[in-house]
Order: structure tokens, then C-alpha cells, then sequence
């Protein structure tokens, strides 16, 4: 538990010449947790990437195993035994479950024939192994979000690697498949494999790791035993200052239904499902993975088909929906998978944010006011903080991940909607944009928008939530009160 | 203009091109380039030649690039890829680099008027070669009758037949085309069909295959055919460019026989190309109808020259040169005549 | 460093074309005495602007990651058919009527065939590349069959001509060379507004860069796409009747050779084929590159196929220098 | 994201239609070739489509590879030409007796793979390296190796009827070619399916940022993509040619559109990630083969061949598209 197996020396990181890390020093002992924290772009997912291979870094050294560690391609990081789990999931939607867990390590026989059998078996082994629910030979495009999820740390579990980086990997994953997580991450832990945990789940993070260092603007700040730290602490030295509140307290009144559900069915993934949602109301949506939250929400906002089931927005029954006429009338919908639905990743934070509003800023003949729009985006820049130099040039996808996030709910924010349809809006954002975020959510319901938020975050709906519906297997089995939220009781109807 | 309608060598196998409004001749050999060699340094000829991919083309091309040298002419030669609008683009282009005159080898009479119209206008005299103009004037014309070569082979055919009388029932035909967008092949097509269809005795056409002058499309077109209707016994081709497609779809299917043997398949051919005159002096076809490709090159040279040093009026006088018929009977004594026969072995 | 310098600097980062346009003026100015008269400059501007507005109309459906072949079938379609009108119908008898009809005939055509591609693309769901594909050969074989059938008796030529001599002001002939080069310009214009300042041309951008994303985010993803088929099916139309008129007769081949050319023009200017990027200003610029590459060359007398040799190269060269350019401006990719 | 709703049996069944349309018009045209034509259904006539497609196939093949990750190659057919053209100049300058051996043949594919081995090396490099777009990048190389091909054969015409024993010959009737074919297809199917290169590919085509991510070669991977695809198109055109039996100015011209339309006809995309060889490429290049024959077998109006054509692979994509779920294209 002393070695030092692997040590960062100086790490230096620009982009175009903005720096974004600044002579950073880590090191990572043998069998250990270390635990990285860190504000949106404050650069971990950077410096996992240098590590791993992907960018080049700027000035530094490596040393790994007491050799020179220089990591010229991921292929190099792999050989040496570093594993690496993105923050953006990297898995291949056109192949299957199987093929994408060995994607990067087929194993031959003769003729360089990959062995399927061997693969599927392998992996339906490590799929059984934390309770997927899939099938080795399904198509990865086909599976919901959190599954993705748990096959690309499958993915990284099965690799033998010496050292696992593991950047956010618990943002869809609910409690259950998180302890699964947690129970894997401790074995290997005592079979001596080093761990390179980031999250902006701070009490994870806490409950987790043996060490904490926390990076703040691209400059490691501290690092110290996780005894000696505790959420306050973690926070101050993340951020600069204080922030006692994790959930912002707005009164608020309920009134007339806006959204009623009627029995929605859709193909076999959700089952008889009824509820309503009211005006000033913020309605939570809690199941375990695959419980069908995200088709409830994509099915109401017309994105995927329904089977049978009726849909009534402020009392008229909307017959066809569509994302355009649920848009026309007033609902907007966040989507979990930002990076294939939720941004146009090679163009401008500026043209992100204001995709949704444009509509509305186009005058006579659809052309639009330049100056509004360019006010519009400097002020929702800065209300969420997100962390651009240029939004207006800097393409979204060299966003730091919590940016991005920030960016999805912003262009939706913009346009004020009355029926705000949210899944998993906190997606690897940091508690200070949090805390922001479910202000910003309060204070709509309080102008008398009605919120419907799915997360796999319990302690987040129980903090901003009225009123929390539990899925289980598409059916909606349980109501919880405000007055009656406790995570046993919730935890029971999801399972 | 005046291409149709001339019937008088019907039967002259070898019948040597007549002049319709000048005394020039196109098979005057004795007025070659040598007679009017002289110095004409500072001149510049501009080519605006349609296509290069056939020998035939080629053939004219190396009159032309032959005789300029001979006569010290500077050439500009702009080729449009068998495209009119290209081709019409590069006549203006030639008229800006203020050539002298112009050489034309349309792709088509007709769309290329206005161009030749504008040059005629400005002042450059334009020499239409191998198709004539239709719908404005040019300086002169040396003009091949794809639509009377058409005629003249099919006729030539036909009394060949009676002459031998072979017939006993008709010929099954397989009538190649060439572009369906180019008017040279409208018209031979058209003057073959004519032909054919005061004689249903003797020629029945039973297919078309569209080619595009494409070689591949020929011999599939021609695969195919073969299949579906083993009957063909004749195959009419509107350019030797498709002769090597012919033969070795007639390779494949095992009727690649000399005049005379068992099964053996009719081929009727123009153009004249060294392929087409090989297969004919070996005896594989009857008959191959070819204009003077390199001559009408050279002639074209020879009456820019003369009409830029004021010999001659520009007064879009017509050359217009008849088919040479090359037969499987009298190949020994016309093959030399015919322009490509260097090339054959 | 001075003010101005940067402005231009970055001017020809954003579009490096420029220093080979530059470049290739001047090496007219020296090589070619008859580049920089009045009847070529005319003749070098009248050529581009077909290839200017076809360019334009693909870009359009580039950006959406869509493909049209078809175009040049309209080029050809339209042209008999328009021809036919006015050479070969009673309408012959009364040119203006004949040319207004024709007109209209030709642009229909192009919209016609828009609809058509737009409609397979986005209710059929077909893959635009084998939609267009098709429909260009059906364009392409129904106008050589209209030629051939319906056309044919006339004459044995494969075009239709007897056009009326007044049509010739649309394609600029005599001393009406303005006419096609401004139809060209507004064209061109519009289509850059439409790009640049309207609701319509951010939609365009978004669906061409993620129609999934632009799909949640309610932008109409399908009506985007079928119009921007039958914007490009409409400047198909237009370039027929520009060129026909130059051409002065109906060619049922007329298009078949530009593809490339168009599409060349638009790739290099710098839209992408994937769609999202780029616009009608690059391609102006490819158009330019195109035009003037051959112009120069057939200028300086060079051998035709040479000049395909140095063509592939001269497009290496631009390209070449445009990923040196980019690889120095920021936020681009890494 | 979802899977299709299961809906009534009536649903059940037009979703079958739907997925096996293709084969569908396949049958029907057969059918009605055969009822047209008692030539059409014999061994000989069948041999002969499988024969006409083969050349044709194998380019397909090479541009499968090159859909996979996403790019496109539209030099194909100029490859075709310079690489004929390359036999066709050899046959000028080497003694007839070495035209008659084996060794002539093995001169060819040894031409046929140099060719392919500069070009597409150059496609590959100029792609990955220089990040050039892939259109483009063909687009100017094509322009290169037919101006090369022109400038070498001076536009004659060559005979290569030293080919024909090779290109039109047949062993127990069997046409070597369509071995040639079939060996190639079997190989590079497994090739695609079966190996990790051709996983990666498919992954290539599906994200390459990803797949450089998992530290997958994406540059290497690619340019070999091309190598192939050039190898192969130089193959089929020496093929083609010496069915032909002589090598025109003009050959080849177009042929990249025939072989990138068999492909999304089989169900290529054009983005890359989804192609299959077989049946993909051979049920496309095979249709498109089988029409022209087709309309040969029913006597068609020469006139009406490329419209008739289109509306076919218009119904047959039509077919296959209806159903389509993803992004418009
Ligand atoms: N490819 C890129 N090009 C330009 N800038 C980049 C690029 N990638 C990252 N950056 C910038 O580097 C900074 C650090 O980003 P990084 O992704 O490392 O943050 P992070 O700590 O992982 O944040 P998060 O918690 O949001 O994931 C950010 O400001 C980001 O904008
Ligand atoms: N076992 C499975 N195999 C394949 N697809 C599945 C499976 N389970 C769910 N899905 C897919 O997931 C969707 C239903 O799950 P949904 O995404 O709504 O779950 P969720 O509760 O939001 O969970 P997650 O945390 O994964 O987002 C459906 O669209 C369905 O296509
Ligand atoms: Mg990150
Ligand atoms: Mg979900």
C-alpha cells in the first residue's frame, strides 16, 4: 500500500495555446483508490487522456513501474496495463455487446479467425457477472443508456490492467449497479490493482477512496488521506469558497394539471403507465436501469412511438406527437444522450444554446436578429458558468464533459418551456453548476412550470422533487410523498 | 444542308466522294500539302475536335497535326470529352485567344451553330470537318454522310446477297448503336433501318443494343443478346470502335467463323479502323464502310490555309466525302485506299 | 502587427483557396496575353455561371448530407423539353409566348425532380445517393428517348434547334452576356442569405450536423431536407435554361459531363460531403478555382489530357494548403 | 434507439416484405425473364450473368471495404483504366512469345497489384495524413491516373486479346473469372466478418474517434482500406478489359458509380459501419447485371434501358428503406 507505482512529474497540457494544465504532479501507489475531484474543466478528464494516450502532453514525464512511461497511443497505455474508462462512452453502436467488449483484444485462431464462441461466452460470463440483463450477441445501438454504461466498465474490468482509470462512470447507473460497481472496484482493489476514481459524486468519492486530490483550474490543489476530508472540505477546495447548501430551498405553490399520461404502453418497455403532472409542481422519476423512465419521457415528447395511451398537454389530448408540436406547445425534453441527441458537437456553443430558441428570434421572412441571439448566449454563458473562452467559436465537442451538460440544458432554458421534461440533467455536472441547475429548475416551477425529472440519483430527487414516482420493469409501483421520502421506502418499490 | 438524298452510288462499292458546290475534291490526292507549302509561320489554327477516344478521330486528328506541320501552321487543339456544351465553351475559348481560324469536328451539327456562328462573326473563319453545320454558315465544310454510308453498306449488302443468291430466309440482325445522344449515329442507324426496311426479305433487325460507344456495355448488350436470341446470324456495328466487343462476344459463344465456314456471323461495320480492316482482310466480316479519316483532316488544313491567305472564299462551299465500301471481295484492291490500312497486319 | 495585415490574414485562413486564385492570376497575367481581354473575362464569367448555380443547389443538399446526381438529368430534361416548346409546338409561331412557356417547362422540370428526390428521401426514407442515382438515369434516358420518339421526325439530329433567336438573351449571347451572369449573382445571393441570416439556414446547419439532435431539439428535420431538394432541383432548372439559351438548341446530353465538375467545385470550396459545414461562399470560390483552372489552361495551349493530370494536382495543392491553415486555427479539431 | 414495434400479424407480415424485398424483386424479375424468355432460365445464360458480374463484383468487393469506414473511393474506374492500360503498353513492348505464356498473366496481376499498391497507398496517405477528404481526395487522384493512363497509351487503342484465355475462358464451363470472384468473396467476407481487421473497421465506420480511443490504428487500418480497394479495382478492370479484348481511351469511365451503387443497393452506407460482402455486394452487383440481361432476354427498347433500370433499383431500395429507422440520408 506504499509503492508508488505510477507519478506524474509536471504535467503541462495546452490547447491552441490556452493551457489548461498547469505543471500537475500525481502520484498513484500500488493497490490504492486515489480519488480526483475537480470542478467542470478543471481538467481531469484531460490529464486521464495524457495518461491514456489519447492527447499528447505539452511538457512533463511519466514514470510507471519505476520506468519512463511515454504514452504515444492508447494502444501503448493498454500494453502497459493502464485500462480506461471515458467520461464519453466509447463503444461502437453498430457492433455487438461481445465485439465491443474485445474490441481492442480479439482473441485469434487460425487465420486470424476471431474466436466468437470464446468472446460471447467471455463476456456473458462478466455481462452475468453484475446482472446486465443482456444478451452477448445484442447490438450495442440497441441497449438503454445505463446498460451502455455497465459494458464499458465490464469492459475495462475484464482487462487484467495494472491501472484503471475510471472517469464518471457512475452518471446513469442507479444505486443498485453502482454497489455492484463499488464490490468490483474494492476486489480488485485488494488484488492490488490501482484505481483512478473520478466523480462529482462527492459522497462516492468519500465512501470509496483512499486518497484525494483535487484539481482546481488545471493545478493540483491538495492531496490528502480521504479521513482528513470531509464534503465541506472537498468542496472548498474544489471550488474556492463555501457552499453549505447542496439543494436550494423556493417556495413554491402546486396547481391545475398540465401533463396527464393515460395508460402508455410502449413496445413491451413500458406497461400501463398513468400519472399527471401539475403547474409550480416538480414530479421526480426514479427506477433502477432499464426501467423504462427515459422511453416514459421520449414516448411523451413523440420521440419514440407509443403503442396505445393517451397524452394530454394543458387538457388537449395531443394525438400525434411529435418533438415539434410538443415544442408548439410549450414542453421541452433533455436528453440523457447528449453526445448523439443532445448537441451538434463540431459546431459553436453559441449555435448549441440557441438551436431551440431560434425559432422564436426569427422576425419577418425567418431572418434572424444577430444581436439578440449573441446577448441571449453571453447571458446563459454566464448564468450556468459554462467554462468556454469563445462560445461562439469554440465547437461543443472540446467541451469538458460537465460543460457539455450545462450547454444541453441551457439551450432548453433559453427557451423557457412550460413543461420541462428532464432526464438525468445533472449528468457529470459539479456541485457548485448543480446547485445551480436545481435553483434555476425550482425558480421555473415557481413561475409555474412543471417539471418532470428522471435521475438515478436518489438523494437528488429526493432533494428538488414534490412528489417521486417509482418504475419497475415499465410499471409505474409506487407514489412517495414529500413528507414520506426516505430511500428504503423508494428502494422497495423499484426493486 | 445537302448530305441526304444523294443515291447515285448505290452500287459503287468504292465510289469515290463528289463535291457538291466547290471543284475541290475530297479524294484529290494529286492537291496534297506539299502544293501549297509555303510560309504560313505566324499562323495559328485552333482544333475543336469533339472526341479523341476513337481510332477514327484519331485518324483525323493525325491528318490534321501531319499537314499543319508540313505547312508550318501553329495549332491550338481543345478537346471536349464528348461534350457539347464543353465543346461549344472551348470554341469561345479559341475565339479569345484571337486564333486564325478555326477547325471544327462537332460533336453534333446543330448545337454547335451559335459558336461557329459567333467565330464566323468575329471575324475567324471556321472549317467544319467530318459533320456538317446546320443552322448557321461556316467557311467551308468537309463533311462526311454518316446517313448515305449507312444506306450505301446495307444496299451493297443486299445485292451482295442477291448477286450470290444465298438467301433463303432473312438475316437475323443485331443492330448495334452508338450514343442515342449523338446525331452521326442517329443518322447512320437511320440510313441502315431505311435500308433494311425496303428489303424485309432479306435483313430482319431483331435487337438494338444501346452501347453509349461504350466497349464493355457493346459486349454485354452483345452477351446477352447472343443468349436470348441464338438465332442472330448478322451483327451491324456503327463503328469498328466496337469490333474488338463483337469479336469477343462472338468468341465466347463459339460463332466466331470466317465467311463461308459453318455458322458463321454476317458482320457489317464502318469506319474503317484498323480493327474493323484487320477482321475484314482476315475474313471474318463482309463488309466495312470508311470514310477518309486522315484526309478529311488534311483537307480541312488545306482550306483554312487557303481562305486565311485569300485563295479561296469563305463561302461555306461543302466537301462532302462518300464511303469507300471495303468488302470481303475487293479488300485486296481498296484496303490500301482506306486510311487505317498502315496499321494493318 | 498592423491592423489591416491581420484582417487579411485571416480572410485567407478562412478560405486559403484565395492565395491559389491569386496565384493562378498571375501566372495569366504572364503566360496568357489573351487571358485579360473583355471577350474572355465575358466568356470566363458567362461559362461559370451554370456551374455556379448547380454548385449552389448542391451545396444546399451537401449540407444536409445529401447527395443529388440528378441535377445534371434536369440540365438535359430540361433543355429538350423546354426546346420542344418553342422549336416544335404551335408555340414556335409566337416566340415570347414560346420562351415564357419553355421557361416554366424547364424550371418545373428541376422542381418536379425535386419533389420527387425529396419526397423519397425523407417519407420513403431512401438513401439520397441511390434516389438521385436513379432518377438521374431515368432523367437522362427519358430526355434521349424524348429526342429519339417524340422529337424525331424533323430532322435526323440528336438536338433540337430553331430555338428563337430572342431566347439567346438568356444565355447571354450578343452583346446580353449581363443577363445570365446576373441571374447567376441573385441565385447566389439568395442562397447565402437564405444560408447565412434566416431561421431556415440555421436549421439547415443543425440538421446536417446531427438531424437526431435537431429532431429532439424540434427543429422540422424532413421539411428542411425536402425543400433544400427542391431549392437544388430549381437552380438545376434555371442552369438548364441559362445554358440551353447559350447553347442555342435542346441537348439531350447536355449535362452529362458536369458532375464531377459541379461536385469538384463544391468540395473544394469546402462544404463537406457529411454535411453541417461550409456554404455557398466556398463554393463560390471552388467555382472560380474550377473555371479559371481549365480557362488558363486552354489558354496556354496545353495538351487535353495533361491537363487532367495537372488538374488532380493543382486540387491536391489547394486542399494541401487548406489543411496547412487549418492545422494553425484554433478550437478546429486536435 | 428502439427496436421496431411488434404490431398484428398484417404488420407482421409487410415487415417481412419489407426485409426481404431485395430478394423479393429478385425472384419476380427472374420469373418474369423466365416466362419472357425460355433462353433466359438455362445454365449458359445464368453462367453468363455470373460471368458479366464478376469483374465488376470484385471492384465492388474493394469499395465494400472502403464504406465500411466511411470513405468513399471514386477513382475505381480510372484505377481500371490505368491498370488496362499498363497490359495494354506491356503488350507493345514485350516479345509475342512471352504474350502466349502463363508468365504474361501473372505480369498482369502483378500490374494490377503495383497499380493498386501506388495509388491506393497515395489515397490512403493523402486521406489519414493530410486529412483530405476522401471524395476529394479520389476525386483528384482519379483526374491523376487518367491524365498518367492517356499520357502512356497516347490514346490508342491496344489488343490484349492475350488476356482472353483468362478473362472469357472457362474450365467444366465454369468462367475462370467467376472463381476469381467467388475465391475473393469468400476471402474477404471472412476477412470483414471474421478478423479483427475487419471488426475494427466496422468500428472505424461507426465512430473513428473512438476507435482511436481504444487505441485502435485508424491511419493504418485506413490506408490499407484503400490499398485494397485499389488492388482489387485494378484486378477487375484488367478482368474487364480482357473480356473486352482491347483497352479504349474511353474504358472505365463511370464504372465507380456502377461498383458505389451495387454496394448501397446490397445496403451500404455511405457513413460508414454498416456493409455486408455477402449478400450485400453480390445481391447488388448482381441485380444491376441481371437487368441489363434481363431487358436483352424481353427485347426492350434500347431507349427504355437506363429508365427501366433505375425504377427497379428504385423499388428495390425502396423496398429495403421503408422500415429504415435511423437518420435520413
Ligand atoms: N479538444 C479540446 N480542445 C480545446 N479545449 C479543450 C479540449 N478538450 C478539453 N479542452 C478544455 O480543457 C479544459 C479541461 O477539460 P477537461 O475535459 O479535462 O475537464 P474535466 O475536469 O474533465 O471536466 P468535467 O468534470 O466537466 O468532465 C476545459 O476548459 C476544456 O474546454
Ligand atoms: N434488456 C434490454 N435489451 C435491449 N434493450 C433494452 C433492454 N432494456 C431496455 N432496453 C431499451 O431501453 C429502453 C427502456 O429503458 P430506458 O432507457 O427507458 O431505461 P431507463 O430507466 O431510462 O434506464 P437508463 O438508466 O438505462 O437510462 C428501451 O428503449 C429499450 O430499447
Ligand atoms: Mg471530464
Ligand atoms: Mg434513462
Amino acid at each position: 500500500m506504499s509503492d508508488v507505482i505510477l507519478k506524474l512529474n509536471d504535467i503541462c497540457k495546452s490547447f491552441f495555446s490556452v493551457e489548461v494544465l498547469h505543471h500537475v504532479n500525481l502520484e498513484l501507489r500500488q493497490g490504492e483508490i486515489l480519488g480526483l475531484v475537480g470542478e467542470n474543466g478543471a481538467g481531469k478528464s484531460t490529464l486521464m487522456n495524457i495518461l491514456g494516450g489519447i492527447f499528447p502532453m505539452s511538457a512533463g514525464s511519466i514514470e510507471f513501474l519505476g520506468e519512463p512511461y511515454e504514452p504515444a497511443s492508447p494502444k501503448y497505455a493498454t500494453e502497459k496495463g493502464i485500462a480506461f474508462i471515458h467520461q464519453e462512452l466509447n463503444l461502437f453502436t453498430n457492433l455487438s455487446v461481445a465485439e465491443n467488449m474485445f474490441i481492442d483484444n480479439f482473441p485469434t485462431g487460425f487465420l486470424g479467425r476471431i474466436d466468437k464462441k470464446k468472446i460471447r461466452a467471455k463476456s456473458q460470463e462478466y455481462i452475468d457477472k453484475y446482472d446486465l440483463n443482456v444478451r452477448a450477441s445484442a447490438k450495442m445501438g440497441n441497449l438503454p443508456m445505463g446498460s451502455r454504461q455497465m459494458v464499458e466498465i465490464a469492459k475495462a474490468l475484464m482487462k487484467n490492467a495494472k491501472v484503471i482509470i475510471f472517469d464518471e462512470p457512475t452518471t446513469s447507473l442507479s444505486n443498485r449497479e453502482k454497489e455492484k460497481l463499488f464490490k468490483a472496484i474494492r476486489e480488485l482493489k485488494e488484488n492490488g490493482v490501482s484505481i483512478i476514481y473520478i466523480s462529482h459524486i462527492l459522497e462516492d468519492v468519500l465512501l470509496l477512496c483512499d486518497r484525494i486530490s483535487v484539481l482546481r483550474d488545471g493545478k493540483v490543489v491538495h492531496t490528502d488521506k480521504r479521513e482528513r476530508y470531509d464534503r465541506a472540505g472537498l468542496i472548498r477546495d474544489m471550488v474556492g469558497r463555501e457552499l453549505t447548501q447542496v439543494y436550494p430551498s423556493v417556495e413554491k405553490e402546486i396547481h391545475d394539471k398540465v401533463l396527464e399520461v393515460k395508460d402508455l404502453n410502449c413496445a413491451g418497455f413500458v406497461k400501463g403507465v398513468s400519472f399527471c403532472l401539475r403547474e409550480g409542481e416538480v414530479l421526480g422519476l426514479f427506477g433502477l436501469m432499464g426501467a423504462g423512465r427515459t422511453q416514459i419521457l421520449r414516448a411523451v415528447f413523440g420521440l419514440d412511438p407509443k403503442e396505445s395511451g393517451e397524452v394530454r398537454v394543458f387538457g388537449e389530448e395531443v394525438k400525434k406527437p411529435s418533438p415539434g408540436e410538443c415544442i408548439h406547445r410549450g414542453m421541452a425534453f433533455i436528453t440523457e444522450n447528449r453526445r448523439e441527441e443532445g448537441l451538434l458537437m463540431p459546431r459553436p456553443v453559441s449555435t448549441n444554446l440557441l438551436m431551440v430558441k431560434n425559432e422564436e428570434l426569427a422576425g419577418s421572412m425567418g431572418v434572424v436578429d444577430t444581436k439578440e441571439e449573441a446577448e441571449l448566449c453571453r447571458k446563459m454563458v454566464k448564468t450556468l458558468d459554462i467554462k468556454t473562452a469563445r462560445p461562439d467559436q469554440q465547437a461543443a465537442n472540446s467541451l469538458s464533459g460537465g460543460n457539455q451538460q450545462k450547454v444541453v440544458m441551457g439551450k432548453w432554458l433559453l427557451k423557457e418551456p412550460k413543461i420541462f421534461l428532464v432526464d438525468e440533467p445533472t449528468h457529470g455536472v459539479d456541485v457548485g453548476a448543480k446547485y445551480e441547475i436545481y435553483r434555476l429548475i425550482l425558480n421555473m416551477a415557481k413561475e409555474g412550470s412543471a417539471i418532470l425529472v428522471v435521475s438515478s440519483e436518489m438523494q437528488e430527487l429526493m432533494g428538488i422533487c414534490d412528489r417521486i414516482l417509482v418504475l419497475s420493469n415499465g410499471r409505474l409501483t409506487g407514489e412517495v410523498r414529500k413528507e414520506d421520502y426516505s430511500q428504503e421506502r423508494i428502494m422497495k418499490f423499484a426493486l | 444542308a445537302g448530305c441526304a438524298g444523294q443515291k447515285e452510288n448505290e452500287t459503287a462499292p468504292a465510289a469515290a466522294s463528289e463535291s457538291t458546290e466547290t471543284e475541290d475534291n475530297g479524294q484529290d490526292q494529286s492537291k496534297t500539302a506539299t502544293d501549297v507549302e509555303k510560309d504560313n509561320g505566324d499562323m495559328t489554327i485552333g482544333v475543336s475536335i469533339c472526341s479523341l477516344f476513337s481510332p477514327y478521330y484519331v485518324g483525323t486528328y493525325n491528318g490534321i497535326t501531319a499537314t499543319a506541320e508540313q505547312m508550318g501552321v501553329e495549332l491550338v487543339t481543345l478537346m471536349a470529352d464528348d461534350d457539347i456544351n464543353k465543346q461549344n465553351e472551348q470554341m469561345r475559348n479559341l475565339i479569345s485567344q484571337k486564333v486564325d481560324a478555326i477547325i471544327c469536328i462537332p460533336l453534333d451539327g446543330t448545337s454547335i451553330a451559335v459558336t461557329v456562328q459567333e467565330a464566323m462573326d468575329a471575324g475567324i473563319p471556321v472549317i467544319m470537318c467530318d459533320r456538317a453545320i446546320e443552322g448557321a454558315k461556316a467557311a467551308k465544310s468537309v463533311v462526311a454522310d454518316t446517313y448515305q454510308m449507312g444506306k450505301d453498306i446495307i444496299q451493297w449488302f443486299v445485292d451482295d446477297v442477291k448477286e450470290e443468291d444465298k438467301i433463303t430466309e432473312p438475316y437475323q440482325a443485331l443492330l448495334l448503336l452508338g450514343s442515342l445522344g449523338d446525331s452521326a449515329t442517329v443518322k447512320l442507324s437511320t440510313g441502315f433501318k431505311e435500308v433494311i426496311a425496303e428489303h424485309p426479305d432479306i435483313i430482319e433487325i431483331v435487337g438494338e443494343v444501346p452501347t453509349e460507344w461504350n466497349q464493355e456495355t457493346a459486349l454485354k448488350g452483345m452477351q446477352n443478346w447472343l443468349q436470348s436470341n441464338p438465332e442472330i446470324n448478322m451483327i451491324i456495328v456503327p463503328s469498328d470502335l466496337l469490333i474488338p466487343s463483337v469479336q469477343s462476344a462472338l468468341q465466347q459463344v463459339n460463332r466466331w467463323h470466317r465467311i463461308g465456314e459453318e455458322g458463321h456471323v454476317v458482320i457489317l461495320s464502318s469506319d474503317g479502323d484498323s480493327a474493323g480492316m484487320q477482321v475484314l482482310k482476315d475474313g471474318y466480316s463482309e463488309v466495312d464502310g470508311a470514310f477518309d479519316a486522315v484526309d478529311c483532316g488534311v483537307q480541312s488544313v488545306i482550306h483554312a490555309v487557303k481562305i486565311l491567305n485569300g485563295e479561296e472564299e469563305a463561302d461555306d462551299g461543302q466537301i462532302v466525302y462518300g464511303a469507300t465500301l471495303a468488302t470481303y471481295k475487293n479488300v485486296e484492291e481498296t484496303g490500301p485506299s482506306i486510311w487505317s490500312w498502315d496499321d494493318v497486319e | 502587427m498592423n491592423e489591416k495585415l491581420r484582417k487579411i490574414k485571416a480572410v485567407v485562413m478562412k478560405y486559403p483557396i484565395l492565395v491559389f486564385l491569386t496565384a493562378a492570376v498571375l501566372v495569366a497575367l504572364f503566360f496568357t496575353p489573351n487571358f485579360f481581354t473583355v471577350f474572355n473575362l465575358k466568356n470566363l464569367l458567362l461559362q461559370s455561371t451554370d456551374l455556379l448555380i448547380l454548385s449552389c443547389g448542391l451545396t444546399l443538399v451537401q449540407l444536409n448530407a445529401g447527395i443529388d446526381f440528378s441535377i445534371t438529368s434536369v440540365l438535359s430534361l430540361g433543355s429538350v423539353l423546354g426546346a420542344y416548346l418553342m422549336a416544335r409546338t404551335p408555340l414556335a409561331a409566337n416566340p415570347l409566348l414560346g420562351i415564357c412557356a419553355a421557361v416554366l417547362m424547364m424550371a418545373g422540370t428541376g422542381v418536379v425532380f425535386g419533389i420527387i428526390n425529396g419526397a423519397a428521401v425523407t417519407r420513403l426514407k431512401m438513401p439520397s445517393f441511390i434516389v438521385t442515382l436513379v432518377m438521374q438515369m431515368i432523367g437522362s434516358g427519358a430526355a434521349v428517348l424524348f429526342v429519339n420518339s417524340i422529337a424525331a421526325e424533323a430532322t435526323l439530329s440528336a438536338t433540337i434547334a430553331g430555338l428563337p433567336p430572342a431566347f439567346g438573351v438568356l444565355g447571354g449571347l450578343g452583346n446580353w452576356f449581363f443577363v445570365p451572369v446576373l441571374i447567376a449573382a441573385a441565385v447566389f445571393l439568395f442562397s447565402d442569405w437564405l444560408l447565412t441570416k434566416t431561421r431556415f439556414g440555421r436549421n439547415v446547419y443543425a440538421v446536417g450536423t446531427n438531424a437526431r439532435t435537431a429532431e429532439v431539439s424540434g427543429i422540422p428535420v424532413k421539411k428542411t431536407i425536402f425543400l433544400l431538394f427542391v431549392l437544388c432541383g430549381l437552380y438545376a432548372g434555371i442552369s438548364s435554361i441559362l445554358a440551353t439559351a447559350r447553347n442555342q438548341s435542346g441537348i439531350p446530353t447536355l449535362g452529362d459531363k458536369m458532375f464531377l465538375n459541379i461536385i469538384g467545385a463544391v468540395i473544394i470550396g469546402g462544404t463537406s460531403v457529411l454535411g453541417g459545414s461550409g456554404g455557398v461562399r466556398q463554393t463560390l470560390l471552388g467555382v472560380i478555382f474550377m473555371s479559371l483552372m481549365t480557362n488558363v489552361m486552354n489558354l496556354m495551349n496545353v495538351t487535353w489530357y495533361i491537363i487532367l493530370l495537372v488538374q488532380g494536382i493543382l486540387i491536391f495543392v489547394v486542399a494541401m494548403m487548406d489543411y496547412v491553415m487549418k492545422r494553425q486555427s484554433a478550437y478546429q479539431e486536435n | 434507439m428502439t427496436e421496431a414495434c411488434e404490431g398484428s400479424v398484417g404488420k407482421r407480415i409487410l415487415q417481412y416484405l419489407m426485409r426481404y424485398g431485395m430478394y423479393l424483386i429478385f425472384l419476380l424479375l427472374m420469373i418474369y425473364f423466365s416466362v419472357s424468355n425460355p433462353n433466359f432460365l438455362t445454365f449458359n445464360n445464368l453462367i453468363l450473368i455470373l460471368q458479366q458480374a464478376s469483374p465488376h463484383g470484385i471492384a465492388v468487393i474493394g469499395i465494400i471495404f472502403v464504406l465500411t469506414v466511411g470513405g468513399i473511393d471514386i477513382s475505381i474506374g480510372r484505377n481500371m483504366f490505368l491498370a488496362s492500360t499498363l497490359v495494354g503498353v506491356m503488350t507493345v513492348n514485350v516479345s509475342k512469345n512471352f504474350l502466349d505464356s502463363t508468365a504474361a498473366l501473372a505480369a498482369c496481376l502483378g500490374i494490377a497489384v503495383a497499380v493498386g499498391i501506388v495509388f491506393g497507398l497515395l489515397n490512403g496517405i493523402i486521406i489519414t495524413k493530410f486529412r483530405m477528404v476522401p471524395f476529394i481526395t479520389t476525386l483528384a487522384v482519379g483526374s491523376v491516373m487518367r491524365g498518367l493512363g492517356l499520357t502512356i497509351s497516347n490514346t490508342r487503342q491496344f489488343n490484349i486479346t492475350f488476356m482472353s484465355p483468362l478473362a472469357s475462358g472457362r474450365i467444366f464451363n465454369i468462367p475462370y473469372v467467376l472463381i476469381i470472384f467467388a475465391v475473393l468473396l469468400v476471402v474477404s467476407n471472412y476477412i470483414l466478418r471474421s478478423t479483427t481487421f475487419g471488426r475494427h473497421l466496422m468500428a472505424i465506420g461507426n465512430d473513428p474517434e473512438n476507435a482511436k480511443k481504444i487505441g485502435i490504428n485508424v491511419d493504418r487500418d485506413t490506408i490499407l482500406v484503400y490499398v485494397i480497394c485499389a488492388v482489387l479495382a485494378a484486378l477487375g478492370g484488367i478482368l474487364s478489359a480482357g473480356q473486352i479484348g482491347t483497352i479504349a481511351a474511353t474504358f472505365g469511365e463511370g464504372n465507380e458509380f456502377i461498383a458505389i451503387s451495387a454496394a448501397v443497393v446490397g445496403g451500404a452506407s455511405l457513413f460508414g459501419g454498416k456493409a455486408t460482402i455477402l449478400p450485400g455486394a453480390v445481391v447488388g452487383i448482381l441485380l444491376i447485371t441481371l437487368i441489363t440481361n434481363g431487358m436483352a432476354m424481353v427485347n426492350a427498347s434500347p431507349y427504355a434501358y437506363t429508365i427501366v433500370r433505375g425504377a427497379i433499383i428504385f423499388l428495390a431500395v425502396m423496398l429495403d428503406s421503408i422500415n429504415y429507422k435511423g437518420v435520413l440520408r
